[in-house]
């Protein structure tokens, strides 16, 4: 009888761990997905709320590719409880689904402040297609916009509500904004930047309270003037999706960004139970510690280690980098790995006149977290971009070039090269094997 | 009765040379030779040379080598059908600035890049 | 497969690469847009060419979250510009530096061997560029580390 | 640009909009120092058509807004720096430069050539030209990146040479190599030596006529310039490419141009030797003991640490910066010396030591000041000195022939004007007329002011001719290449006058052509008819040989008017005693070029169709080239 492998969750994790099973056993495998909604790709909503991709665009899946890859779906259920003793699934509907392995990959949903008002009808968050729908029906030109937060998900929908012509201001309590993406000198660069392209950025602001006032939204705060609204999007963090596990029994950490405890195959403490992306916590490349990333290069990697363990091969994982990049108004941000370090060494530089800023962090001689910000435009950021993060991949030994890049944090690519990282990194692959083309569908039938 | 022939520059590749330095010959002068008849004998037994130093019916001197005789350009105190005496020096001098085509016809490369678009 | 070979030795920096590669990205002579980017290692003396090393994770098409990078004929991970909708991903997922963003375009590029007939490698007058069949290397490290090493002493001195 | 304005700037407006014809960027950069005012104009597919860049629009504009009062160091001088149509195209060669300006030693016109990769930059950046006029009230640098334009204060870069100059301007903008592209003065420039150059990219100057005087009366130390992202297009790439090949072919199996190819300009030493025509010592002898094989161009590179250095989309195997192997410098790098550096900082002044030399001729780059110009003031000292012309206590430092050391002390006298160096700042006719008496006798000049490339001229009649007749400052008509293409003899006497200055006319203008496209005099040593191949596949017009001689033809004719307005004329197309000397000895002994010197002038005028009193173009001469409106400035009396 086949391997039935259980999928929960269609998201980045989920469709990787699919296409990677597929990848390794050709077909020979059962495979179920349970999913709460169409498999869509989350990094891809911005654009559809930007009118610059269809709706259409943002599926990962199609009935027709999931059918090619002998996929039994579920799409629209929702787990509701998990037996591992018994090896089986229950669904919102009371369906059974039973499993040689499965993998738990339900993701997270945007998460509201417990301000007053702020949870009403007519508020929006950005995180599902559903969530998107309802914002791009609300944001039209001249309207006024606000954000709460100046996080990393408002940031990658902030071009997308310029473009639709509507008026913005994001208002974050932080001191400054994206508090959990950058630090404070690239932080004010950006803000810089960003006031320049006429959003009204308002810091340090709490809200108080939300009201309703013939069809505007008040937005109270602490101290200073009110803000009026059309449209408020909430963009204020996310929660896992985990509280439907409760009683199962997988375990979980406690507090914090809470997680399912996985070891280097991403197993749960349940050995044919599989973690995977925004539930997992899994191990950080750099510190070795088990942290949840919630960022999409970790749930796609994880879903592909997890497919080609459940597919039977013995995959170890070796722990994935956070990174982030945004690009707002033209202005590429991003950083990679433990950017915020309080106990590295640290170097950073900014040209103001070009709006550019680097940082590097370094323990020793390894460079363990780095922040670059330029215009999207100058090929020698996006050009440094990938090289900076091969760097901290790749863990080289830059000793012999700290006082260089001390001086001039800018000048990467000669310290990239000398120190042989191409080298280093050629033999890398996450699956221990060279990556197929992701056009599954049609090489399986074949 | 002898003359020197010396050969320079990147006319020492047309007698089996590398481009640079120079390569002496000693040439037997006859009675009645001129310095026509003493190059055109002597360069029959370099095919190359013979094509880069004549014009194609060689009839007259090709363009892109000077001569020179005893440290004056042909034309000063030689002409191509003045006699020699033995003794001279003749000086092959590959013009490094100037001179004609002749044998650099263009070979066209097929097209490459242009076939994307 | 056929890669291309760098030969940082040959290279004498004239940059007519990234001219011939621009041509072939974009229809007109812009190197800003090359895929092929040619560098200093040592002050104004030493130059070599990079780009893509078409490597065996493709680390820009794992992590594509739309399957916009594909593997073309010539074994190249290739960006398919109606699937690509500029989220830049790939960029920062690829440790090599070799995928770029194009700001008038939206899109993500990179090397896809010109199908099979680099116009690099054409375009090169020293045969700095070689397609060959080998196995894709860290070409320019010994190099950089030579020619860089007489950079950092002076800086120390 | 309006063929009738003078003096004052275009208006920029109003326009009809024409189709921006392949190659071109479209507009020119245009900066007021004095007001720090900063604009563009754009220029006419017609004006493009008729004067297509580099020297061919700088004369137009030189013309049109520097009249007869406004002298080499008046601020309304202009400065013009512009690249031309094939410049960050695939030819080879092609990120020329050409500086136009009245120029300080002859007081006419200039047109000097360098390349590197700024005149691609310039392109890249959407600038076919910078014009620039009036005077910084500081020492200032220009910034261009893309449409960022700006003046900045230079006040950091005050008294460094020009390798430290582009070095400062690297770490100070973060970025190296062929990604910033940097032309600049040094010292000789900054206390406005007669003969400073404006140097970039570690080793390409443009040198004549005193240029960086001009820049460094406007106060501007340096223009630097980032590569530049906007696309430049090509009217049928498919054309230029097959163009560019077969150029590139052409100069890689032409026997005459591979030596090039190979070796760059080394050759000269050996070759012009043999010929008579390589300056030794100040003009005082054609002979020498050194054993010449080893002046041979493998001889020259061998052992070198060698990098290639080549400019825009080049295959030459040209310029090289090179590693001083051993001696007092061991370890500096220098830009390989072209002929003219071997010359100039080595055989006219003595100097035959390798090492010396190669040094020497960077430092001369970097103090920036025209080697030639160096060359002869330095061996007119050494000689004086030998001669007793000159004391110690005048010059201040005993210089001999052959000390390479002392001509660097000499170079920093003269490019910060100390001592005796004041007055060789002047130039060498300046100088020379300065202190008179048997000195004045020894030097080299034209008495228009100009002096020769590094050459012995005496056995090089063509060249001697040219330098003398020429409207900006050096040589513009050059040797002759594949000349038969225009119909004129592939071997002459070189020592008869009359046809040597039938050909020296006969090829007037195809150099004017060259230096219009933005590319390099080596690479463009193919034929006319590939080159214009070239420039009809990017522009899109049909170009031909005609067309190209004719355009040539006509910017010798603009500059020859705008010297005329400036009071230059047939007076002084003479050499001085010296360059005009019989030589002592080696191959060109028995020729005395001024036994024929007017016979020459005659037939070089007739050639060129240039009246031989006035100097003026001939009436039928103008409207032939297509320009009724300069016959009507010439001859309206």
């Amino acid at each position: 009888m086949p391997t039935r492998h259980l999928i929960i969750g269609g998201g980045t994790a989920g469709l990787n761990a699919i296409r990677t099973i597929r990848e390794e056993d050709r077909g020979a495998s059962e495979i179920t997905l349970v999913s709460a909604e169409r498999p869509y790709s989350r990094m891809v909503l911005p654009y559809y709320l930007g009118q610059s991709i269809a709706e259409s665009h943002v599926f990962t899946a199609t009935p027709a590719s999931l059918a090619a890859w002998k996929v039994k779906t579920l799409i629209g259920r929702r787990a509701a409880a998990l037996d591992p003793e018994a090896n089986a699934l229950t669904l919102d509907d009371g369906t059974r689904v039973e499993y040689d392995d499965c993998l738990i990959a339900t993701g997270s949903r945007a998460a509201r402040p417990p301000i007053p008002g702020a949870d009403g009808p007519g508020l929006h968050s950005f995180w599902t297609l559903e969530e998107a729908r309802a914002v791009i029906a609300a944001v039209t030109p001249g309207r006024r916009v606000v954000m709460v937060g100046a996080g990393f998900i408002s940031f990658t929908i902030l071009n997308a509500i310029l473009s639709r012509g509507a008026r913005l201001t994001i208002v974050e309590v932080a001191p400054r904004i994206l508090p959990r993406m950058v630090d404070a000198g690239c932080a004010e660069l950006v803000a810089g930047w960003l006031t320049r392209h006429g959003v009204a950025i308002r810091t340090g602001v709490t809200v108080t309270r939300i009201e309703e006032r013939r069809g505007t939204r008040i937005l109270h705060v602490k101290k200073g003037e009110a803000l009026p609204a059309d449209v408020v999007i909430m963009a204020t963090g996310i929660r896992t999706n985990l509280e439907w596990l409760r009683d199962s029994g997988i375990d979980m950490a406690e507090g914090g960004q809470g997680g399912i405890l996985v070891d280097d195959h991403l197993r749960s403490s349940i050995r044919n139970v599989y973690a995977a992306g925004d539930v997992a916590r899994g191990r950080n490349l750099i510190t070795g510690a088990p942290e949840v990333h919630a960022i999409e290069p970790t749930a796609q990697e994880h879903g592909r280690v997890v497919g080609a363990n459940m597919a039977g091969r013995d995959v170890a994982y070796r722990g994935s980098l956070l990174m982030n990049i945004v690009e707002v108004c033209h202005l590429d941000i991003a950083s990679f790995g433990q950017w915020d370090d309080a106990a590295a060494e640290v170097y950073t530089a900014v040209r103001p006149d070009r709006s550019q800023y680097r940082k590097l962090l370094f323990h020793g001689g390894r460079l363990t977290g780095a922040m670059i910000c330029g215009p999207a435009k100058d090929i020698w950021t996006t050009n440094d971009v990938g090289i900076l993060k091969g760097l901290v991949q790749s863990g080289v030994d830059l000793s012999a070039w700290k006082s260089h890049l001390e001086r001039n944090p800018f000048d990467i690519k000669p310290a990239f090269m000398a120190t042989h990282n191409p080298g280093r990194l050629l033999p890398q692959t996450v699956l221990g094997r060279p990556s197929s083309s992701p056009d599954l569908p049609q090489s399986v039938n074949a | 009765m002898t003359a020197t022939i010396e050969v320079t520059t990147w006319v020492t590749r047309c007698v089996g040379g590398d481009g640079s330095g120079s390569r002496l010959f000693e040439e037997p002068v006859a009675p009645d030779d001129t310095l026509r008849t003493l190059l055109r004998r002597w360069s029959a037994r370099f095919p190359e040379l013979e094509a880069a130093l004549w014009n194609p019916a060689r009839t007259d001197l090709g363009e892109h080598i000077e001569v020179v005789v005893n440290d004056a350009v042909l034309g000063v105190t030689h002409q191509l059908d003045s006699p020699l005496q033995g003794g001279e020096r003749v000086t092959l001098l590959g013009q490094f600035m100037g001179g004609a085509m002749v044998g650099a016809l263009s070979i066209t490369c097929p097209p490459f890049w242009p076939s994307k678009i | 497969m056929r890669v291309l070979a760098l030969l940082p030795d040959r290279c004498t920096g004239c940059l007519r690469c990234e001219l011939a590669c621009s041509y072939v990205q974009t229809g007109s002579f812009q190197p800003a847009k090359s895929v092929i980017r040619v560098s200093p290692f040592e002050g104004y003396t030493s130059y070599a060419p990079y780009t893509c090393t078409q490597c065996a994770e493709g680390w820009c098409m794992t992590a594509c979250p739309v399957g916009a990078i594909r593997i073309n004929a010539a074994g190249a991970k290739d960006v398919l510009d109606d699937r690509c909708v500029g989220c830049k991903l790939c960029t920062i997922a690829c440790p090599y530096g070799t995928i770029f963003y194009d700001a008038d375009t939206h899109k993500a590029y990179k090397c896809n061997l010109c199908d099979g007939a680099p116009a690099c490698v054409e375009a090169c007058p020293t045969q700095a560029i070689v397609y060959r069949e080998a196995e894709t290397a860290d070409w320019l490290g010994d190099f950089a580390a030579e020619r860089t090493a007489r950079l950092l002493a002076q800086e120390v001195a | 640009m309006s063929p009738t304005a003078t003096a004052k700037p275009s208006s920029s407006t109003s326009r009809p909009a024409q189709p921006l014809p392949g190659g071109y960027a479209g507009k020119l950069l245009r900066v007021n120092l004095s007001t720090g005012k900063v604009w563009t104009q754009p220029w006419s597919p017609d004006e493009m058509r008729e004067y297509l860049g580099g020297v061919g629009l700088g004369a137009k504009i030189l013309y049109d807004e520097v009249g007869p009062k406004v002298h080499w160091d008046h601020p309304e001088n202009r400065l013009i720096m512009a690249t031309g149509p094939l410049a960050g195209l695939p030819v080879w060669g092609t990120g020329g430069l050409s500086v136009i300006t009245r120029g300080a030693l002859t007081g006419g016109a200039t047109s000097t050539q360098a390349n590197g990769f700024f005149g691609a930059a310039l392109k890249f950046s959407g600038y076919d030209a910078i014009v620039i006029q009036g005077q910084a009230k500081k020492l200032s640098y220009l910034y261009i990146n893309d449409d960022t334009v700006q003046v900045r204060d230079a006040a950091h870069l005050k008294g460094k040479d020009t390798w430290e100059t582009q070095q400062a301007l690297e770490a100070e903008h973060g970025l190296s190599g062929h990604r910033l592209s940097v032309y600049s003065i040094g010292p000789a420039g900054e206390n406005l030596v007669r003969f400073a150059a404006i140097q970039g990219d570690y080793g390409h100057v443009a040198s004549k006529n005193g240029c960086g005087a001009v820049m460094g009366k406007k106060r501007l130390k340096a223009v630097c310039i980032v590569r530049g992202t906007k696309a430049l297009a090509a009217h049928d790439t498919r054309g230029l490419i097959q163009a560019a090949d077969d150029i590139a072919h052409d100069l890689k199996t032409d026997p005459t141009t591979s030596t090039l190819y190979h070796w760059g300009t080394l050759f000269g030493v050996t070759n012009l030797y043999k010929l008579g025509v390589l300056p030794i010592k100040n003009y005082t002898t054609n002979v020498t003991t050194v054993d010449m094989a080893g002046w041979e161009p493998a001889k020259l590179r061998h052992g070198f640490d060698h990098r290639g250095h080549q400019c825009s989309a080049c295959g030459m195997h040209h310029c090289h910066i090179q590693v001083i192997r051993k001696g007092p410098h061991a370890g500096e790098r220098v830009d390989e010396p072209e002929y003219e550096g071997w010359s100039g900082a080595g055989w006219q002044i003595g100097v035959t030591d390798m090492e010396a030399v190669s040094w020497l001729n960077t430092r001369v780059d970097r103090a920036c000041v025209d080697v030639n110009e160096f060359g002869w003031v330095c061996g007119w000292v050494m000689e004086c000195m030998d001669k007793g012309y000159l004391t110690e206590k005048q010059v201040g430092l005993n210089l001999k022939f052959g000390d390479a050391e002392g001509a660097y002390r000499l170079l920093q006298m003269i490019s910060h004007r100390e001592g005796f160096g004041d007055i060789l700042a002047e130039g060498v006719k300046r100088a020379a007329e300065k202190v008179g008496g048997e000195a004045a006798r020894c030097a080299i000049y034209t008495r228009k002011g100009a002096s020769p490339r590094g050459h012995d001229h005496r056995g090089r009649w063509d060249e001697m001719l040219d330098t003398c007749t020429s409207s900006n400052g050096t040589m513009e008509s050059a040797n002759p290449t594949h000349q038969t293409e225009i119909g004129l003899p592939g071997r002459i006497n070189p020592f008869d006058g009359e046809q040597v200055a039938r050909l020296t006319g006969g090829i007037l203008g195809r150099r004017h052509f060259e230096d219009s496209l933005g590319g390099c005099s080596f690479t463009f040593r193919t034929r006319v008819e590939m080159l214009a191949r070239a420039l009809s596949a990017a522009t899109g017009w049909s170009y031909r040989l005609e067309d190209a001689m004719r355009l040539g033809r006509r910017t010798a004719a603009i500059l020859r008017a705008f010297n005329l307005r400036c009071g230059i004329g047939p007076e002084s197309e003479y050499p001085s005693e010296r360059y005009g000397s019989r030589p002592v000895d080696g191959p060109a002994k028995d020729h005395h070029v001024m036994d024929q010197w007017e016979r020459m002038l005659d037939v070089w005028y007739e050639t060129v169709g240039y009246d031989r009193k006035t100097g003026k173009p001939k009436k039928d001469t103008l409207h032939a080239l297509g320009l009724p409106w300069l016959a009507k400035d010439l001859w309206r009396k």
